[in-house]
């Protein structure tokens, strides 16, 4: 599904991903660790293209995109909830989440200002297929509320909601659970075990380490830039580079 | 080769003159995150009171430093109206500042009638190998190199510039440490107008000065300091004469009716530039 | 050290903090736990004076500082300089003193604070807040994106500090279970009103508070 | 619905207004339409323009330069929108890459350049600019009156706010509005933003030219000298004070500005005026009401009369 | 048709509208002509009116925008009898063909040649067309035995190019080279390359166009350039808003002016009475003399009392046909509008100038120049 090898990215003399090559199979959830500044929000920048590498390609569904723009990608079917919430201020969380309908859809400017029949036939969908997404990420209630007032752990949830709305074939998870408290990081966590039950290839970055090892079918570890361990999660958590470099003392 | 000096040295004293108007831009983007559209206007007031304090026979040196004060003063109150009340965005200030600069022309018109005025500076003009400069573009020279070297120190180097920055860069935050976000903002005010009033002082002899003269030095200012990101004085001096040497260039090598088209293009064309090798990602993280 | 009483705070006609009342002796921890738009951050920010309560009252005693939610470093300037800044109400402007506490800190020094990772970023949040070398402490969040050995890291040093210096801290943490460890009291608060408050060792076996706060906790 | 109510009070008016009133009345129609574009470019994009005056210049000079060479008005009036599209498309692909300040200053840079070109080239008429401009009509309809462009004012006004409307309900609406808060966080939802960009961009730039088109026939001339500036600043600020990010206010933006202008101008020059009456008047009373309406009323008129809090802001000044 | 002077119609006061910038770029120029024809007014109702009548005028502001300039002439076309319309070029510009469609007797203030090329019926200018102070200028220049000029203009201000173009096109007549032609912009702040040029070249003069600030700052640059080449400014300059921020800069400059700025210089007689009869109680009321453009608005003033008065009406196609067949000292010098030159002054009423002690003083050229001038009229 996922390919990628001998990828790289540096800023200035920071190296951030050094030489990483990864694949993700088709229906997996991978989980990717790793300290502080290891590299992670980056490699998934790379994935997604919102930074473009320096060295090394991409391969997804069988397809080289390393060249393609952000959108293109989305295009193809990856869509990614960020470490920082970035939701669209001035907008509800309802209009928030059709956003991530955009690909699906095609009513552009001259049918929307026209208000074509094809683009009411979008609308009417759009609103339907919205409202079940927002209902199942437990947001239908805040559904009329502006976005950017909400407290963190429903703005983790809509971040979510708009990605699934694409109806991705990849989804890229940047520490969704982080602000989450018990209850909240449970429904999570069976939400993510329903999206696997459907299919989905996930890449999930979280520091809860329990979280991961409960999701995840495999993990990847960074560090400095590098992939140090890769494995099944019980055999990940003790290795004891893994353990020095991430996990502290022994769990 | 003596021509090409010449273009050279007097484009960069049009330059200067650019930049300490720019400056006064920049310092208050830096600290509020506001475009201070009454930036021109400080210039005005200065010029205006400096050619009725010389008017009134008091001496030079007196009257010019007079009229800084005054310009300093003016830019406190601009201050006050556009960040003095909390919650106030930076749109909203910069309409203010617009409010403010029109305000101003009232007062002006007032206080100084609406034609133009003048006031004497430095007489006379010196030749550098071979190029002539006037006294006062070397003045403006000068007083420009120490303004910019300061600014840059106070800014980069000293503890009080770095929490007057840190109020723009995140105001929230700022607050949270215990920056007093809206007095920082109105010493920055302060600050702006005092060097909208060099300009103005400095300005006042080489080029008439009118209650709406404020629109042309905006225009070239507010190119200059876009250009350093309105938070970097140095960056902000190289545009204000790059600006300054451009117009005068064409003008020396015959594009005198288009000084403004080549000054101008020439600065979009370099924004671009720069703006093609910065992804979209890291000018959003916050 | 903190004393809040009647607090009520609003944006515009929402009520987010309804006559809460609530305490933290000098030299305590206590630890503050609520759901997602509780009001926690709420709290936090007025105990900083930086909401406005429409009535109660709040009392410190003495110098506060915030780490607050969703780090809020700022992102043009240097990481010395953020740490820098923190020491503005004290005056201590070496960041050597963040250096120490957290050496990562020091490798990072000349990097530009909005490019750093978000766990990077936590660490400097965390770093600058105890530049003012506060007596009061209000953490809202601690854990939020940190790796374990460094989250375990930072609580032994907030543990240290109340120890050693006694610091007086409220903790507002998602992991409730590090909250527990580290704090003797804590608070409960929903919908923007205390609904439980005790010690720790007693709201552990509260089957309400356990099942909301600890049963999906799983480090 | 208040809005139809609106266009029904507006459609009679002009029918009541005299000569002098009915010129203040297509102004301010003209001043809307231009206005409408910012906010959707301003207010819903986030893309600042301060060069909308460039495309209001295009639009007019378009028109009047087509009509001056035979070409019936009615096609010179639906190529000024065409030609200020297509030059917004065509300044759009560098220009766009630029983002806040710095796209402010290249537009106005734009308009400074354009205005300054326009003035020194021998087919726009220099700085005396084209007179002697046809009157609009539409086969045997020809618009002689003031009348006649009150009502074409409206049509276009109507036209301009109904696209708006559309576009900004529906899927490009919503895209535009994402885009405005993070470009990245679009990008990652499928949107092309650099594409929706630039063609929000056109479409403001099509109001404009829509507005000169209609502005140039009315007035039958047109000079540099029009198009100063300082209109183009005059838009920002009506899209402010009447609300951003909402259509409405736009159009009541400009209306609140134009008659305060109008009202101020009126009165200055009432016999028996001090000789500084104009400048204190215009100048100050303007600026007083300006400053005082975005202090106190800070998301703009429109909301604070109607009372909506579509874009409250938090008090706490997170980021 | 309008009241003849007879009935009730006798109490109705005559309306005449004046449209000028107040505010904005030209506010200087606008406000000068402003108080001038206020004085005019005052001073034709202290003599008892016009036909019995008082004059009254409404007055608005074109804020230096065209379409004020047509917001304000709706505004009051329905009640004035005449209009005396904008200084800035593209504001009168744009009221021309509304006030000609409208049939209403329009004087201007504004310089532009293109409002009487081609003649519309009522339209006709007060000041002085830059053609004619560019062959004015040709005129003292060949008399100087000049041969070679250089000549700088404003690219962005219609004054100065229909100026430059008809010295290029009139300067073969004189036997005049043109070394240096040089096109700024109104914002040029530095003309060092100007002057470079000049100083580079065998120009013998050089003719300045401009208005506004650069007619300032280039002179003053020039004071210290240290160029031997005399400069001419043309008559823009003509006042005090160029000589005081010159200061003792300015002397020994050569500067173009309408006659009526020299009036003391002249002979006694009936163009020196005219001048007078403005200039005296202008500088009473406002401390200092009027300059060019106050002039032309006490100008078309005269020309429309005249007209209404020959007219014997107020009835516009009777004072447009007065108009036509008008023949009146003012300061500006004698008009002599006919029904094919809407213009009616011709360069002989133009003076050039030194700078004396602050003074604009016509050289002896001039002095002699417009005796014969005045004499003849
Ligand atoms: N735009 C940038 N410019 C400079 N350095 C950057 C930039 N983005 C990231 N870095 C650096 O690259 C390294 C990797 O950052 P990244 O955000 O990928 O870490 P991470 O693994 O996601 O960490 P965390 O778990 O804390 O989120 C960090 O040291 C960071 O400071
Ligand atoms: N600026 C604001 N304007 C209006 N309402 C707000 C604002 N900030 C927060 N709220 C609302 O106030 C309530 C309390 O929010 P607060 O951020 O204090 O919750 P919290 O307990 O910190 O939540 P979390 O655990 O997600 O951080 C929420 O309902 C939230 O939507
Ligand atoms: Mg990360
Ligand atoms: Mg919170």
């Amino acid at each position: 599904m996922l390919e990628l090898s001998g990828v790289s990215r540096s800023f200035g003399g920071v190296y951030a991903v050094r030489d990483v090559s990864l694949t993700v199979a088709d229906g997996e959830v991978c989980g990717v660790i790793g300290p502080n500044g290891a590299g992670k929000s980056t490699l998934f920048n790379l994935i997604t293209g919102h930074l473009p590498a320096d060295h090394g390609r991409i391969s997804f569904l069988g397809q080289r995109v390393d060249r393609l723009a952000p959108h293109r990608r989305a295009g193809l079917g990856m869509s990614i909830v960020f470490q920082a919430a970035r939701v669209f201020r001035g907008m509800t969380v309802r209009e928030n989440v059709m956003v991530g309908m955009h690909g699906r859809t095609g009513a552009g400017f001259v049918s929307a200002a026209l208000r074509l029949p094809r683009h009411r036939r979008d609308e009417r969908e759009i609103t339907a297929e919205t409202d079940a997404v927002l209902g199942r990420v437990g947001l239908a209630e805040w559904a009329d509320r502006p976005a950017e007032l909400l407290p963190i752990g429903q703005q983790r949830a809509l971040q979510l909601a708009r990605a699934l709305c694409a109806r991705p074939r990849l989804l890229l998870l940047d520490e969704p659970a982080s602000g989450l408290r018990g209850q909240e990081r449970e429904r999570l966590a069976a939400l993510v075990e329903e999206l696997r039950a459907d299919g989905l290839t996930i890449l999930l970055i979280e520091h809860d380490v329990a979280f991961v090892t409960r999701l995840a079918d495999r993990v990847v570890v960074l560090d400095l830039g590098r992939v140090i361990a890769d494995g099944p999660p019980a055999e990940v958590r003790s290795d004891p580079l893994v353990l020095a470099a991430y996990l502290g003392q022994p769990s | 080769m003596s021509a090409f000096l010449t273009y050279l040295l007097n484009g960069l004293a049009v330059g200067c003159a650019i930049a300490l108007i720019a400056g006064g831009l920049v310092v208050i983007h830096r600290v509020t995150g506001v475009v201070n559209f009454a930036q021109g206007t400080f210039a005005v007031v200065a010029g205006l009171c400096v050619s009725s304090l010389l008017g009134l026979g008091l001496p030079h040196g007196v009257s010019e430093v007079a009229a800084v004060l005054v310009a300093a003063l003016a830019g406190l109150l601009t201050g006050l109206a556009a960040v003095g009340r909390r919650g106030t965005t930076p749109l909203s200030s910069l309409i203010v500042t617009l409010g403010v600069g029109v305000l101003a022309y009232a007062v002006e018109i007032v206080l100084w009638g609406d034609q133009p005025r003048s006031a004497p500076g430095l007489a006379g003009a010196v030749t550098l190998a071979g190029a002539r400069i006037q006294t006062q573009h070397l003045l403006v020279i000068g007083v420009t190199a120490a303004v910019f070297a300061l600014l840059a120190l106070f800014f980069g180097r000293t503890y009080l510039g770095k929490a007057l920055t840190a109020c723009a860069s995140n105001p929230y935050a700022a607050r949270v440490v215990g920056i007093d976000t809206r007095l920082m903002g109105l010493l920055a005010f302060a600050l702006g107008g005092l060097l909208g009033g060099i300009a103005g002082v400095l300005v006042t002899p080489l080029r008439p000065i009118s209650f709406d003269t404020d629109v042309t030095l905006i225009v070239n200012a507010f190119a200059a300091a876009v250009f350093g990101a309105l938070t970097r004085p140095v960056v902000t001096l190289a545009g204000a004469l790059l600006l300054g040497v451009a117009e005068t260039m064409a003008a020396g090598y015959g594009y005198g009716s288009h000084q403004l088209e080549v000054a101008l293009g020439l600065m979009i064309v370099v924004m671009i530039v720069q703006a093609g090798r910065r992804p979209a990602i890291s000018q959003e993280q916050t | 050290m903190i004393g809040v009483r009647d607090l009520v705070v609003s944006y515009g006609t929402a009520t987010a903090l309804d006559h809460v009342t609530l305490t933290v002796e000098a030299g305590e921890m206590v630890a503050l736990l609520g759901p997602n738009g509780a009001g926690k951050s709420t709290l936090a920010n007025t105990l900083a004076g930086l909401l406005t309560p429409a009535s109660g009252t709040v009392e410190i005693g003495g110098r506060l500082a915030l780490i607050p939610e969703g780090r809020q470093l700022f992102p043009d300037m240097s990481v010395a300089d953020n740490l820098a800044l923190g020491g503005w109400r004290s005056g201590e402007r070496d960041p050597s003193y963040a250096y120490d506490l957290l050496p990562r800190l020091a490798e990072l020094s000349r990097r530009r604070a909005g490019v750093l990772s978000g766990g990077e970023q936590q660490m400097v949040a965390f770093g600058r807040a105890l530049m003012s070398r506060p007596a009061v402490l209000v953490v809202d969040e601690l854990s939020l994106g940190l790796a374990p050995n460094v989250t375990a890291d930072l609580a032994g040093h907030l543990a240290g500090l109340n120890r050693e210096r006694g610091l007086t801290v409220l903790l507002i943490e998602q992991n409730a279970r590090l909250a527990f460890d580290l704090c003797r009291r804590a608070y409960v608060l929903e919908s923007g009103r205390v609904v439980t408050e005790g010690e720790c060792a007693e709201l552990a076996g509260d089957p309400r508070v356990a099942g909301a706060y600890l049963g999906g906790a799983i480090t | 619905m208040a809005g139809a109510l609106v266009a029904v009070v507006t459609l009679a008016l002009p029918a009541v207004l005299a000569d002098s009133a009915l010129a203040v009345y297509i102004l301010l129609g003209l001043a809307a339409m231009v206005t409408v574009g910012v906010s959707l470019l301003m207010g819903y994009a986030g893309q600042v323009s301060l060069g909308q005056g460039a495309f209001y210049a295009i639009g007019a000079y378009t028109a009047a330069l087509l009509a001056l060479h035979g070409v019936p008005p009615v096609i010179g009036l639906v190529a000024a929108p065409v030609a200020a599209a297509g030059f917004a498309l065509v300044i759009g692909v560098p220009l766009l890459r630029l983002r806040g300040h710095h796209l402010a200053f290249a537009t106005l840079a734009m308009q400074l350049i354009l205005l300054s070109l326009a003035g020194q080239l021998e087919f726009t008429g220099g700085d005396i600019g084209l007179q002697a401009i046809p009157q609009f009509s539409a086969g045997s309809f020809e618009a002689g009156s003031a009348l006649a462009y009150a009502y074409l004012t409206w049509a276009g006004l109507a036209l301009v706010m109904l696209v708006t409307r559309n576009v900004i309900r529906s899927r490009p609406g919503r895209a535009l509005r994402a885009l405005a808060t993070s470009e990245t966080a679009a990008a990652s939802s499928g949107i092309p933003v650099g594409r929706y960009k630039l063609v929000v961009f056109a479409l403001s730039a099509a109001f404009a030219g829509l507005a000169g088109g209609i502005y140039c026939f009315y007035t039958g001339y047109v000079a540099p000298g029009s198009f100063p500036v300082l209109i183009s600043i005059q838009y920002i600020v009506m899209a402010v004070v009447g609300g951003l990010g909402t259509i409405w206010g736009a159009v009541a933006g400009a209306a609140a500005i134009t008659l305060l202008v109008q009202g101020l101008n009126s009165l200055a020059a009432l016999p028996g005026m001090p000789s500084y009456a104009p400048g204190v008047l215009s100048y100050a009373v303007y600026a007083l009401v300006l400053v005082l309406v975005v202090l106190f009323l800070p998301r703009g008129l429109l909301p604070a009369v109607t009372g909506r809090l579509r874009r409250d802001r938090p008090p706490v000044e997170t980021r | 048709g309008g009241g003849d002077g007879g009935g009730g119609g006798a109490q109705e006061p005559i309306k005449v509208g004046l449209i000028v910038s107040l505010t904005g770029n030209y506010t200087p120029l606008g406000s000068e002509d402003k108080k001038a024809v206020e004085l005019a007014v005052k001073q034709v109702n202290d003599q008892g009116g016009l036909l019995g009548r008082t004059v009254e005028l409404v007055t608005r502001d074109d804020k230096t925008a065209p379409d004020q300039g047509i917001v304000a002439y709706n505004q009051i076309k329905g009640e004035i009898d005449a209009l005396i319309g904008p200084v800035f070029s593209n504001s009168a510009l744009a009221v021309e063909p509304l006030a000609q469609r409208d049939k209403m007797p329009y004087l201007s203030l504004a310089p532009a040649q293109e409002q009487v090329e081609p003649i519309k019926s009522y339209i006709f200018v007060t000041p002085a067309l830059s053609s004619m102070y560019a062959e004015r200028y040709l005129q003292y220049i060949q008399a100087e035995g000049i041969k070679t000029i250089a000549v700088a203009w404003d690219s962005k201000s219609a004054y100065s190019v229909s100026g430059h173009e008809s010295m290029v096109a009139l300067a073969p007549k004189y036997g005049v080279r043109i070394a240096v032609d040089e096109a700024y912009e109104t914002t040029t702040s530095d003309f060092s390359p100007l002057f470079t040029h000049v100083r580079g070249s065998d120009a013998e003069a050089l003719v300045f166009w401009g208005s506004g600030a650069p007619g300032v700052t280039a002179a003053k640059q020039y004071a210290s350039a240290g160029l031997k080449t005399p400069l001419f400014l043309t008559a823009s300059q003509a006042s005090k808003l160029w000589l005081e921020p010159m200061g003792a800069a300015a002397e020994g400059m050569t500067v173009q002016s309408a006659i009526g700025v020299v009036g003391e210089h002249l002979p006694d007689g009936k163009q020196k009475q005219v001048i007078e009869q403005m200039a005296k109680p202008y500088e009473q009321a406002h401390g200092y003399p009027p300059p060019q453009f106050a002039q032309d608005g006490y100008s078309a003033c005269l020309l429309l009392f005249e007209a209404i008065r020959k007219a014997n009406s107020t009835d516009k196609a009777r004072v447009q046909k007065a108009l036509e067949s008008m023949d009146l000292v003012t300061p500006n010098g004698r008009f002599r509008y006919t029904a094919t030159d809407h213009s009616g002054l011709s360069p002989e009423y133009i003076s050039v100038n030194t700078v004396k002690g602050g003074e604009f003083v016509p050289t002896d050229w001039a002095k002699e120049q417009l005796a014969k001038t005045v004499g003849a009229g």
